[in-house]
Formats: structure tokens, sequence, C-alpha cells
């Protein structure tokens, strides 16, 4: 049927239009305002955050540490057994080097997110933040990095708490699937 | 439920936005049915002989049948008030001394919700014929604000 | 394929204004330990599908089916999202297994209500951003606009409305999950602010939060679950034009026609005769008068009479909302039909406790999904 | 009683565009319009609809699926949107399939649309709102993030080059070339032209991503009784397959999908499909990046993990080839409008296995086809497969 028909509908427009007036249009925004309930597990993460530590929770069940922190493991639906305090430290698990922000906005230096695998969770468990405090070109995966604060009085009990991760000399063990 | 405490220093909520800004083009119908009310102080409708409905504000399609429409006809700027409300809560849902008066005024199968004015809260029915008023032609831009209120003819 | 298919559990934690102890998840997570211990099922080795109903703006995220499975026990399994109401989400439940492919499936729905805070203004994103939303207007104004037309077309009062509170509110005292319970008068609703006139402050449903699971199985599996299966009769959901300036404002003709569905599969030809108890959507008062009447258990103008009357009081001729409905246990936005059906299954198991009803066979919940939607569905029950 | 069996008996769709005129309801009906016109039937005929778009956020409305209805021709019928984000467009058939199989519906309307370019000023901003509120979405974080540390972590696993991917989106854009409808079709982009492309969030360069898109397409489904009334070339559902993984991305290994593995595996086996590599002879994975294609590949067990990119290197892929991939052109090079996106590669195998794909006809006679989608965090891949 694409071989039958001529010509199939879509009017494609460029940002010239928009501004030649050549076609009408309206804009809004959206006042969406929230207030998210963080309960037990996340709730707790933050808190301990302010405190300068990465919250998880074990399965004994699963005999599993998970990051950030929940009240049930999500493969045997057992409750989590208990919170347990990790280290700030890890490996990066992956990363980018990324030139243009959030909105698409093009920026020189790259933003740098990383996956990081935190010490003291099951193997592949970390989460996402940022690196800092590294060349760009010296990242590899299965590098061991620490989370760099914020001084403890600036602290508010969230994600942000740090500021990101940069490398530790020490050598690391694991290889990159650990 | 759970065998975890919450950590009593938590923070109860976590405050954020969905940040959503949207640009709108008025499509294929609307950018006839708006270019005329602007330029023309006109109100445009689009008929579906297949459906024998007369569609106002004027549409592309006949969401009866999902024909193409192509048949556009004038409704002139006086309907019936086919329902209203008096609206006594503003957008962000804080309540007003005096309403708003909204109503649905019916051209052929369709119509307009619009404000209404020029008339006392207690004068308004159901069935009253009111007309467009249109804003000065030089301020009009291609909206439904192109048309200020409705007013009893 | 699979014919028949029954709600063998249920599980709900109950609706209240706020619930600042818990987060989305973990409460979504308490109703469902309810409903699968109610059911005698472990989801991860049980349950073989899942579905979901939510919407993003309600969530405050965007493509929020990415948040759903891990309290439900459904993390790597068929799980998926509907953009509906609650019986939206039973009448997929119900498809999926009648197809053959799933024995037991989960259906999910909560609101966090209160969670929102610029909750009015969201609403009104869901208006017509070409048509409607430059004149910016509290959404409310299109129940207004019903409301009178309704009122216009079908004779009914002003009065017959705030019956419909003063029985619902009133209801709800007898209803430990419901948060707006009230023993009030008809002249308390009517001297109460102004909405949107007609519409009065009291006469619109407050926003709650909660989260209800529900298990469905096959015919076999129900069977060996449990002694007390509630069969669908029938399913039945429909829209009408989405827009403001093409619709009929005084009919629902959705919960009609959505009635039609679910009776024809039901094969009931008079549904006041066929039907023992009733929960209908009662976001505004006139609603449920308009739910009555699409529904066909009397004429047009007659629900009003009836309501005040007291042939729809929880020991008259058709129990209508004993549960208090919306107006006691709040506006659940997408979990709005899951209430009424789990009050359908109470009854229907004769677990209701102090507001069971006698002698109820067949029950039938209907749901619309509020301003600006016209869609509605319909669940008949049977036990 | 066994399973009802479902066909596909009509498609249509509008051209993906980058800034469409149409609104979003306009664009919806164009495609609906379309399919029904394709199979000679009317509204009269279709007894509910199935839509599916992805966030509400892009065409800018709460309830998005509500206000978009009467373009679908959702009027006075049974209608329910649903959505599991990216893996929306091949879902949106799957809910039309089990409309179907439930013995409830005879023929449904199946349609996807989405209108990208609504979100304003760019489309991807949009996309920060998909991360967790709480833990994610205060490092502001992009969506190109998440693909590129994905792209990043299957290279890292298995050793595979940029060139090794590149060769991806050189296939697809060339293919695209043949596709009426597609925005980015080149017929003469080479491995140079990828790899030399700006660096947007490395490893990920602009021609390894798929246009930010509107568009709209429409599928049309029936029950066996009723497709044969129809056509006499229906195209078979034979299985159909979704999984959704857990929320917690970060808690599992981003170099192997396996939730595109189950949600095959359960296609498979409804389709009675033993050896995939050998019984599907079209495939149509998802590919917004270049590298999702291989990755899906892979979960769709079409090739060993690793070693996807050999099917493009040994001419497997080709138009021409034993597998023939993407023969549409992808998201890569159609277009990428979320939901539709997915549901256009429905569209395409339609057409192909009736042989009414033009220059992208694939040549002899295939028996098996397989579309794929995936989305959200990394999570879901939802698969159909069809056949003549």
């Amino acid at each position: 049927m694409t071989a039958k028909i001529k010509e199939f509908p879509g009017i494609s427009l460029s940002e010239q239009d928009f501004i030649d007036g050549k076609i009408l249009y309206n804009f809004d925004k959206l006042n969406g305002q929230y207030a998210w309930d963080t309960g037990i597990g996340i709730g707790s993460y933050l808190a301990s955050l302010k405190n300068g530590v990465i919250l998880g929770s074990h399965c004994k069940t699963c005999r599993k540490v998970v990051v950030p922190p929940r009240i049930i493991c999500e493969w045997c639906y057992r409750p989590m057994d208990e919170f347990v305090p990790l280290k700030d430290t890890g490996i990066v698990n992956t990363f980018s080097l990324c030139y243009v922000t959030w909105d698409m906005k093009r920026i020189k230096e790259p933003e740098i997110p990383a996956v990081i695998n935190i010490d003291g969770a099951s193997p592949l468990h970390g989460i996402m933040h940022m690196l800092g405090e590294v060349d760009p070109k010296e990242i590899k995966v299965g590098m061991r990095v620490q989370a760099v604060w914020k001084p403890a009085d600036e602290r508010q009990g969230s994600i942000n708490d740090i500021l990101y991760f940069k490398p530790i000399e020490e050598q690391s063990h694991d290889t990159p699937e650990s | 439920m759970t065998l975890l405490n919450r950590d009593p220093n938590a923070p109860e909520a976590w405050l954020g936005e969905l940040p959503v800004t949207n640009r709108y083009t008025f499509g294929l119908a609307g950018e006839k049915f708006f270019r005329t009310l602007k330029d023309e102080g006109r109100i445009l409708g689009t008929h579906c002989s297949h459906c024998d409905q007369t569609y106002v504000p004027a549409t592309v399609f006949c969401e009866r049948c999902l024909a193409k429409l192509d048949e556009w006809v004038d409704v002139g700027t006086s309907g019936e008030i086919d329902t209203f409300t008096l609206l006594y809560v503003n957008l962000d849902g804080s309540f007003r001394e005096k309403p708003e008066i909204i109503a649905f005024v019916r051209f052929a199968d369709g119509g307009l919700v619009h404000r209404l004015g020029g008339v006392e809260i207690d004068h308004v029915e159901i069935g009253m014929v009111v007309q467009a008023v249109f804003k000065p032609a030089s301020e009009r831009i291609g909206s439904i604000l192109d048309i200020d209120y409705f007013k009893p003819v | 394929m699979h014919e028949r298919v029954a709600i063998v559990g249920i599980g709900c934690t109950g609706f209240r204004s706020i619930t600042p102890e818990q987060s989305y998840k973990e409460m979504v997570y308490e109703a469902a330990m309810r409903a699968y211990n109610d059911a005698g099922v472990d989801p991860r080795r049980d349950v073989e599908s899942f579905v979901t109903v939510a919407e993003d703006f309600h969530e405050g995220t965007s493509i929020f089916d990415e948040y759903t499975p891990d309290q439900l026990g459904g993390a790597l399994k068929p799980v998926q999202t509907i953009t509906g109401d609650g019986l939206h989400g039973i009448a997929t439940a119900y498809m999926l297994i009648r197809t053959g492919q799933f024995d037991i499936v989960a259906v999910e729905g909560h609101s966090k209500a209160s969670n929102i805070k610029t909750l009015p203004e969201v609403t009104a994103y869901a208006q017509d951003p070409i048509l409607n939303r430059p004149l910016k207007l509290n959404s409310h104004f299109i129940a207004g606009m019903e409301m009178n037309r309704y009122l216009f077309e079908s004779g009914s009062t002003p009065e017959h409305c705030a019956a419909v509170v003063v029985k619902n509110k009133f209801n709800a005292l007898k209803n430990p999950f419901a948060p707006y319970g009230a023993d009030i008068t008809i002249d308390d609703v009517l001297s109460g602010p102004v909405l949107s006139w007609p519409l009065g402050v009291r006469e619109a449903a407050e926003h709650a939060d909660g989260a209800i699971v529900m298990v469905l199985a096959s015919e076999d599996k129900a069977s060996s679950l449990t002694d007390k299966p509630i069969w669908i009769l029938g399913s039945g959901w429909c829209n009408d034009s989405p827009s403001l300036e093409y619709r009929d404002w005084a009919h629902a003709i959705y919960t009609a026609e959505a009635a039609q569905m679910a009776y024809r599969q039901a094969g009931i030809n008079n549904p006041l005769e066929a039907i023992d108890i009733v929960e209908v959507d009662d976001i505004y008062a006139y609603k449920e008068l308009q739910a009555l009447e699409a529904l066909g258990f009397c004429r047009e103008g007659e629900a009003g009479i009836l309501t005040v009357e007291g042939f729809t009081s929880p020991d008259s001729g058709l129990p209508v909302n004993v549960s208090g409905g919306s107006l006691g246990m709040g506006n659940l936005l997408d979990a709005n039909g899951l209430a009424r059906a789990y009050e359908i299954v109470l009854q229907l198991r004769g677990e209701a406790g102090p507001r069971q009803v006698e002698d109820v066979n067949i029950g039938l919940a209907q749901s619309w999904r509020g301003v600006p939607t016209t869609s509605g569905a319909v669940l008949i029950l049977a036990n | 009683m066994g399973m009802r069996k479902v066909a596909v008996v009509g498609a249509g769709m509008t051209k993906f565009v980058r800034r469409a005129q149409e609104t979003a309801k306009e664009l919806t009906w164009e495609a609906a319009h379309m399919a029904l016109e394709s199979c000679e039937l009317t509204m009269d005929d279709i007894d509910g609809v199935c839509f599916g778009t992805a966030p509400d956020a892009f065409d800018g409305v709460h309830y998005n699926g509500e206000y978009v209805s009467d373009g679908a021709g959702a009027w006075r019928k049974p209608y329910m949107r649903s959505y599991v984000g990216g893996g929306t467009g091949v879902f949106v058939p799957i809910q039309g399939w089990y409309h179907i199989a439930s013995g409830l519906f005879d023929v449904v309307m199946v349609v996807a649309e989405e209108k990208m370019s609504s979100y304003y000023p760019h489309a991807q901003a949009a996309f920060m709102t998909i991360f967790d509120h709480t833990t994610e979405r205060p490092l502001k974080p992009n969506l190109l993030w998440i693909f590129a540390m994905e792209m990043n972590r299957y290279m890292t696993t298995y050793g595979i080059s940029k060139a090794d991917i590149a060769q991806v989106a050189v296939q697809h854009k060339r293919n695209a070339a043949n596709h009426p409808c597609a925005l980015l079709g080149d017929a003469n982009i080479t491995l140079d032209d990828v790899l030399k492309s700006e660096v947007l969030a490395w490893p990920v360069q602009r021609y390894d991503v798929s246009p930010v898109s509107d568009g709209a397409v429409a599928v049309i489904l029936a029950a066996e009784h009723v497709a044969k009334r129809i056509t006499d070339k229906p195209v078979w559902i034979e299985g159909v397959g979704w999984h959704l993984d857990t929320t917690f991305w970060t808690n599992r290994d981003l170099a192997y999908p396996r939730y595109v593995e189950y949600a095959a595996r359960m296609a498979y086996d409804m389709a009675g499909i033993t050896e995939p590599n050998k019984e599907i002879h079209i495939a149509e994975p998802y590919d917004p990046f270049d590298y999702k294609a291989l990755h899906h590949l892979e979960g769709l067990l079409l090739a060993d993990r690793g070693k996807a990119p050999e099917l493009y290197s040994n001419g497997t892929a080709s138009l021409t080839g034993n597998m023939p991939i993407c023969p549409s052109g992808g998201l890569l090079g159609v277009g990428n409008p979320i939901a539709a996106a997915g549901l256009m590669k429905i569209a395409e195998l339609f057409w192909q296995f009736r042989g009414e794909a033009g220059a992208r006809q694939v040549p002899g006679r295939p028996r098996h086809g397989l579309a794929q989608a995936w989305g959200d965090l990394m999570q879901v891949g939802t698969v159909v497969i069809m056949g003549r």
C-alpha cells in the first residue's frame, strides 16, 4: 500500500514558519507543583544522605543489599529486613560524557553522568550520579570513585548532598562485570 | 507491613514540579477557523453530509464517521445559550466574590464555550440568544479570546 | 479461551485526606499484600500479568508505568498501564484472562491526590489547549454547566442532588475506610458555598489518598483459590465526544452505552429487576442521578425523586452507594471505579459488616473519569 | 476452546515530520482515516478503539488519551489508551489483540500518535520527567545520559566498536530513503558520516540517534472469521509478548536487555517458534539509537550476545539478506514519534507480507516477521510476531 499511495498526509513546518507568522499557534505552561511523600524507604535514604551516609536495605531471602533502599524486595516480595549503611565509595559501572544539558543546550565542558556500583551493596547495584575532579579522557569503566559531599551544614537530605564522585587511588580488584 | 522503621529525621515530602511547557499549532481546521474569526469576525463550521452534522467550531474530520470535511459554512455570530454556570472558583482553586458567567453557546450541532457579559446574573437563562462581541480588529490575534464575550441580543 | 472470570482477592489501604507516612509505592504495596493474602496467591509465582491505571500528571511523572512493577510483585513480568479508570483496568484483566493466555491477573489503582499541590491547574491542563484553555477557567465550570443542563432537561432539582449528598455521607459513617462521613441535612448542603452554580461546594467530593488492588482469575483457578469467587457477568466501557463543543451536555451517553455493552454480556434486560446493589460515580452529586438514569434503573428525571423518597437508601429497593460513594470515601482520581467495585465485592461476599445489605446476588459498579472527560465504565458482578 | 486468531487487515500512517502543522487529533485522524480506507471499512464496522501515546507532556494535554480520542474514532465506542513508555507502539496492537482474542470484539481500530514538537522549546527536556522525582530528577538528567551509559556498558562488556554500531545507522537510513513517510532517509550516507557526526553524549553522536518527530500510525485488527471477509490477504498476529523489568535500572546489568528476551520468549511460545534465528525472516527491532537495534537483536535471541554487529557486517540484515532488519528504515531513518514509531513497524510488516512495500519490498516469501519496541527506564520489551 505504501507503494500505491502517492501522497501521505503530514505538513512539515520550519521554525521560521512560526517566526514569520505563517501559521497560528499559542503557548501554555503547566503549573504542576508536587510534594511527593517520601515514605519509609526514600525518606530514610534522604535523612541518611544528610548525615553523609548512603543507605541501602537488605533482603534476607535473596541475600541482597540494594540501593536506594526500599521496604520490600521486588524479586521475592518479602519485606526487607534491615536498612544497611553503605560506604560512600564504589566503582564506575558505566558513564557518558555529555555535551548537551537536559534541555538541549550545548556545553563546552561535558557533564559526566555515571552509574556507580556502591561498595557494600550487592554486585551491579548502584545509583546514578555525576563524576567530577577527573579528566574525561582518564575515565574508565571499573574505576574506583568516592563521593564528594557538600559541607554538613549545607546538606538538605537530597541526592544533591553528594556533589559528585571523584576517582580514588586505590586499585580496583573488581572486574567491570562484578 | 514493613520490618523497617522510618528514620525519624526523614523529610516528609520531596518538593518538585513537572516542567511542561507547550506550543500548540492550531492545525488544519483551526488555521482557517481562527483566521476567519480574526480577519473577518465570522464563525465557521464544517458540515458532514454523511452524518448530517454541522460542527462548530469547524473541524476537518467528522468524529462520528471519520470522513474528511471540506464543506465550510458560516453560522453567524449569535446563538442560544445551551447551558451556563456561575463560576465561583479561580483557576488556582481560590474562591471569588463575584462569579464569572460561563456559557455554552449553541451554533448548529456544536457551539462555543465563552464568558457572558453585559447582562445581570439573574437575567441569564437557558435558551437566551446571545451574540459574540469581538475585540477591535487591530487587537485580534487569532484566538478564542478574539471574541471578548457573548452578550444578549 | 476462558469464558468465566472471577475476582478472587481484594486489598485496600482505606482512604484518608493525607497519607504522609507512606510513599505511593509503599501505599500500593500495602493494598497489594492484602489482596494477595486475600486471594491466597504469591504474586511472584502465581500472578501472570499486572494491569495498573494511572495518569502521568496525577503522579507528577512522565510515562509513570515505569514506576508500577516492583511494589506489585510484577518486576520482569507482563505489566501494562491503562490511562483509564480502575474499571477499565478490571476490563483489561478480564480480557487478558478470557484470551486463554493468562489465569491470574492483578489490577492496581491508587490516588496520592494530597501530593498534587496545584490540582486545579493540573486538571485544567486537560482542557482543549486552543479552544478552552485560553479562557483560564477552573474545570469545575464543566460540571456546573453539565449539572445545569441536566436539571433543565430532566426536571430534577438542586434538592434532589443535595439528597444524594445527605445519603452518601450518612452511609459513609458505617464505612471505616471513608473519611468524609457526616450526618447532615439537605439544607446543610444547599446553604453551603457555591462552587459553580448550580453546583455547590458540598456536592463535590473531596479528594482522598489510597490504593486498591484486585486479583482476577479464570474459572478453573478461581474455584481452587476461593469459596467466594465473585464472577464478572459483564464489563462495558465507552467514550463520547471529548470536545466540550460537540458533546451532549445533559446525558451521560457514555454510561448508557457502557451499560448496554455490559448488560448484553450479562443477559440483563431489566436492570432494576436483575441488580440488587449499585455503586455509581458521585464525584459530583448530580452525577449519581444522571448515572442511575443512564444505567436504565429509572426514566430521566426520576432518579432524584427516588433518592428523596429513600428508594436508593441501603435498606430500600435499590441500594446505591452504600459505601458512601466518592462523596463519603473521597475522590480517588484514577482509582474511583476500583473503590466502587471493591464495595460490590464486599457486599456480594457478605463481608460488608455493619452496612451489609441482605440478599444481594448481583451488583453493578459504574465510574466516570471526571471533568472534562466523557469516559465511563460499567462492571456487573455476581456471587 | 482454542485461542481466537487475530489478523491485521488495514493500515495507514502520516509522514513523520519534525514539526507538524496538524494538531494531535488531526494527525491521529489522518492515520485512522487512511487505515479504514485501506480495507474499505467504515466506523460502523469498528467495535472498539485502542490508542497509544507515550507521555502526556509531549502533546501537552493532561488526560491526553481522552483529548485525542475523537481523532482515533472513539466516539461512542469502547475506548482505552494503554502505555508502556517507548514500548507503547508495539504494545497497542497487543492491546488490540487481547480485545479480539478475548471474544468481546471482532474488529478493533488501533492507533498510535505522538506530537513531540508540542513540547517547547525542545522535546528532549520532557524526558527529565521520566526519572524518579526524588532520587534522580534533582541531578537534572538528560535522556541521552541513560542511552549513552547503556551503550557504553554494552560496548565495554562485549568489546564492540563505534564502527560496528554505526553500520546500523547507515543501513537503516539507506533503507528509509525508500519510505515515503521518512524524515531522515539518505541513500548515500556513509559510515564516516555517522562516525564524524557531532558528539552529543559520548559515545552517542548525532547520527546514532533517531530524530524527534511528529506522526501517527493506525492499523485495523480483525478476528479470523471477519478478517477473511475483509481481505484475501490478512496478516496474522501469531504471537505477542511484553515484560516490564524493575524500576531500579541502576540495580541491574545494562549490557543485556533481559526484559526483551522474556517478552520475546512469550511471543515465540505463542507463535510456536523454537528457532527464532532461522524462523524469523524479517525483523523490525526498535532502533531509537543504532546500538539499540543490536542490543535488541541479542535480547530477541536473533543473535548471540555481543554478536549482533555480525548480522550487519555479513549481509544478513540487508534488504536482500536472510533476515532483513528494519526494511522500513526504522526509527533512525523514518523518524521517532515515540508510540507511532513502534506501530509503524507493525504497519511495515503488514505491507511487507502483502507485497505492498514498494522499493523496500524484501524478496522471496517470508514466513514470520517480528516487530519489537522498548522503553521506560531501559525496562520494557514489547514483541509482536506476524506472518501470512
